[in-house]
């Protein structure tokens, strides 16, 4: 394995002090916990707390999206693993102000789980605890069945939004509400090229023939709707378009963000080719960009391939969008 | 009538992290084939430290099993975190205040566990889990004492089934979980859960029976 | 090649196309010049032009670093290919608000040869231009010849700096001298484990052996000091830190700027690992890190590997550090 | 006196593009030997653009090689741009004002070709680029009027001295440029620059012997 890496069972450790060591003017290591990331700023008296998690592998995700007017406190699972309840539920403390805390977090087994555990561990401290359960990624499962889909990218615009909610004095109810809002007008896919390796494992969790791309891959290397001959970069960017916006089905004229991540070991430039055509594909479709995000958001290890962001926006959303933030993932 | 004292069990917990630990590459292999290969890790991860943090203190069962499920749930995360930290959390609570431990009590703590699982996990037998193993074999324990067997008899019973469950999983396409992204590729292979579970069981119903007092 | 390209020969205007759609709020493509990217804040009457300029497939850099506070115009070239001569003229002309114009670039023979070209080209116009050439790079050449080295990372704190001096309404002498202080205070290194292919050329450029590290790689891949096996990432980590501060030999206590860029195709977990040891390791020689980056700052499209470049302050570079700026790269 | 009408050679400069544009798969093939194998592409690219830009318009020989500076300078950029586009910008300037080249004029315009590449480049004889072949090759065209050949003589001898000194290149270690990376595994391989500018050296000598009037 040609990686930067010590005893494979520290990286997540390790990624984690040398993360809050090159951004400590934004975020710090709980005391009580060495898997919660908290933001400096963090808990707010009065404000609603933000707190998410997930495994690790998926860098600046999470923990990149701690800081001021975003995310208050992050839950660090193992690579491409939940976090524990217990990490959760000291994000939940840490993050509380006295106004209840909000959990943002992806519709994954073990995510689902261990929020539900940490919210009962919560409520014992009598820490009001709301959810909203992020479930962007359209080819993991129907429309009909929107809430067995994963939650992928738009988690970052969940947080974003919810984080400026929160910021902007919301009650629990409301930045909840609103955050669930967020990740309603969020359409994600995922192409995969090639795949990852857990350092851990030290082989790649699945394959992809040269010369093909997976359709829809989930964040993990979770299937995609289908395998099929990888096409020029226009076409692709045709394909991603169209599957999230013939399930977005928004009308004419709707305004939208567009985020276009890396999965890991994509060069940068792609994306710049891709997101080339994306605009062009929404356009014709009838909607207007009105802000873009292009870049390593959202990855999965060294995975090759790009996800597909677009969120419908209103007045209230693009308000939301615009709130100054300071966090290390922007 | 034959029963097993609370306070002179905990000791079980520490042969169930043997077990587990003894196994830890083995199951590995198994989540493997299927899965991202890390179940044995995960589990001797959760079950070593236990045992390492009871070395030298005598536990009760009831306390030992909260010692397990706090570990698994404070440290161990992923699915198995939450899915045997409530198994262990729900069957301690269920003996926390039964000082002599009889067979009716002993498979109210097994059902416990196994409505912990169900409820954290929402699986269903079937979806080639560990619960295609601790379901028939809780349901086996149950029978066997319906059917007039004694403490001893409903605790094998329940080993044998549990053999049986795991082993009903090979032929299974698994519905939830990590391998379920494989769909009918996952058929053929044993599940790693319900192979852990297995074991555990084994272990569990070994330390009883070697426990028991009439 | 699993990659999003069309037409090979495309991929650098479909960049800069994408690049700018994406970041209109902040850059646009020059009418004069498709090859030239210009802050829509740029020219400033009055403020001395910052220019850059270099081969593609580095993205962010160099068109990343393009905006407010920032460099105010740069040329682009083909992948891993210095810009026309024409390109720089045409960046050093849209940079150019009467006051003068700085080319802050880096020592690349194509660069150096099409530079002053243009800086000819410019002076028929009577622009006049200075040049600050970057060669942070110490394995590329000896500390006697430090003339000879390549200007690698360090690029991105000269920009910075160079923007902010300019911003701040210096003259052209002082700008030029601000950022030729930037670079001389700047120190880098690169560790490569895997290659990367020009999507023209359609094989990698070098190889590295499985287990292999090439330290001291440059960002193209050109040689490094040597070759060894792959060791723990603390022991990479120390390796890059002594080789960078042997160089530096800087005074016990300087304060000092810490940047980590992956090279393109290594997960950004990694890079938090290695910084972790890096700043414990500065802090172990005696310096102070103020500030830190990490990130995908400068790539080499999809080469397995990272750089560090570490830049001593002073009280003047710490502010210059600190002025605010928009760009898309950071 | 045997010369060249600077008017009606203009259509030289096509016919030396025509070459480059045959060879650009050769040239890059060298060129990824030991370097980036882009060399074929790069060169073809700006003499296949002038050539194209030149079809239907009568250039003198001056203002073809300023057109074909012009794109080199202006479109191609890396090393190549700024190399021949100084080339042949400095050969376009010497003969500008000149109506009817002679032997003289010809020798001047070709050491202001040499002159430009050194003065942008900074390379040696003996780097392993061009210049291996440029140098000697107007050395050998000098060298042979001072001894008293004619025009033609003087060129053909440039020709003759530019495969010598692109062959030259073959057991150079490369000093500059990219394949100065490889060092002593530049060793045993042409350069793909001095391919290149042997092929042009070729074709102007060629066309102005085409040419010639006495
Ligand atoms: N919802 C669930 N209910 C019960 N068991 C489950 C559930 N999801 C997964 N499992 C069990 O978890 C096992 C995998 O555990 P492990 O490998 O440790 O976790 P992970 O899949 O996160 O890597 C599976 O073999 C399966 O038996
Ligand atoms: N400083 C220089 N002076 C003269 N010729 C040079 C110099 N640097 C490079 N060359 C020539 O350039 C050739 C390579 O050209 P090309 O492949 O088009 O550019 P690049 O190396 O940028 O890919 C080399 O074979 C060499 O002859
Ligand atoms: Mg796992
Ligand atoms: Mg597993
Ligand atoms: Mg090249
Ligand atoms: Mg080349």
């Amino acid at each position: 394995m040609q990686r930067f890496v010590n005893d494979p069972d520290d990286i997540v450790d390790e990624t984690v002090r040398g993360f809050v060591r090159a951004h400590r003017d934004l975020v710090r290591i709980d005391p009580a916990n060495p898997r919660v990331v908290v933001a400096v700023s963090a808990p707010v008296k009065g404000k609603v707390g933000v707190v998410t998690g997930g495994g690790s592998g998926h860098e600046p995700a999470f923990i990149g999206y701690t800081g001021r007017n975003m995310v208050d406190a992050v839950a660090v699972g193992e690579l491409f693993s939940s976090p524990t309840a217990k990490s959760f539920a000291d994000a939940i403390r840490a993050a509380n102000g006295g106004a209840g805390v909000v959990v943002l977090y992806g519709n994954y087994a073990g995510d689902n789980m261990n929020v539900k555990m940490a919210q009962k561990l919560a409520a014992k401290d009598g820490i009001e605890v709301q959810t909203v359960v992020a479930n962007d990624d359209v080819c993991s499962a129907p429309a009909t069945e929107r809430d067995k889909r994963r939650g992928v990218a738009g988690e970052i615009f969940m947080w974003k939004i919810g984080g400026a909610k929160a910021a902007a004095g919301a009650s629990l109810a409301e930045v909840r509400a609103t955050a669930q809002r967020a990740i309603d007008l969020c359409r994600s896919v995922g192409v995969g090229l090639g795949p990852c390796t857990l350092p851990t494992v030290g082989h790649p969790n699945f394959q992809i023939e040269p010369g093909k791309m997976e359709v829809g891959i989930g964040h993990h290397g979770e299937p995609g709707a289908f395998v099929t001959d990888l096409r020029r970069a226009d076409d692709v960017a045709d394909q991603m378009v169209d599957l999230v916006m013939d399930d977005h089905a928004l009308p004419a004229g709707t305004e939208v963000a567009v985020l276009v991540s890396g999965l890991g070991a994509t060069p940068v430039n792609e994306l710049y080719v891709l997101y080339d055509r994306i605009e062009q594909r929404i356009a014709a479709r009838g909607q207007i960009v009105h802000r873009a995000y292009v870049g390593n958001y959202f990855t999965s290890l060294e995975m090759v391939g790009a996800t597909l962001t677009v969120m419908a926006l209103d007045d209230e959303m693009k308000a939301l969008l615009a709130t100054d933030t300071a966090c290390p993932g922007f | 009538m034959t029963t097993l004292t609370n306070a002179a069990s905990g000791a079980i917990i520490a042969e169930v992290a043997a077990v587990i630990v003894a196994n830890k590459v083995h199951l590995s292999q198994i989540d493997g084939l299927i899965g991202d290969g890390d179940h044995g890790v995960n589990m001797a991860k959760g079950f070593g430290r236990t045992a390492e943090r009871m070395q030298g203190r005598t536990l009760t069962l009831s306390e030992a099993m909260t010692e397990l499920a706090d570990v698994l749930i404070a440290e161990i995360g992923g699915s198995m975190g939450p899915l045997y930290g409530m198994m262990f959390t729900d069957m301690a609570d269920s003996i926390a205040a039964t000082p002599v431990i009889d067979a009716d009590a002993f498979g109210a703590m097994l059902r416990a566990g196994r409505d912990g699982v169900q409820a954290v996990g929402s699986a269903e037998v079937g979806d080639k889990t560990m619960l295609d193993c601790l379901v028939p074999a809780v349901s086996a324990y149950d029978d066997a004492l319906a059917q007039g067997g004694d403490f001893a008899a409903a605790l094998e019973a329940m080993q044998a089934a549990a053999v049986v469950g795991r082993d009903s999983t090979v032929n299974l396409v698994a519905r939830v979980g990590r391998s379920a992204r494989l769909g009918e590729r996952s058929r053929g292979v044993v599940d790693a859960g319900a192979t852990s579970c297995c074991l555990i069981l084994h272990a569990l119903a070994d330390g009883a029976l070697r426990r028991m007092t009439v």
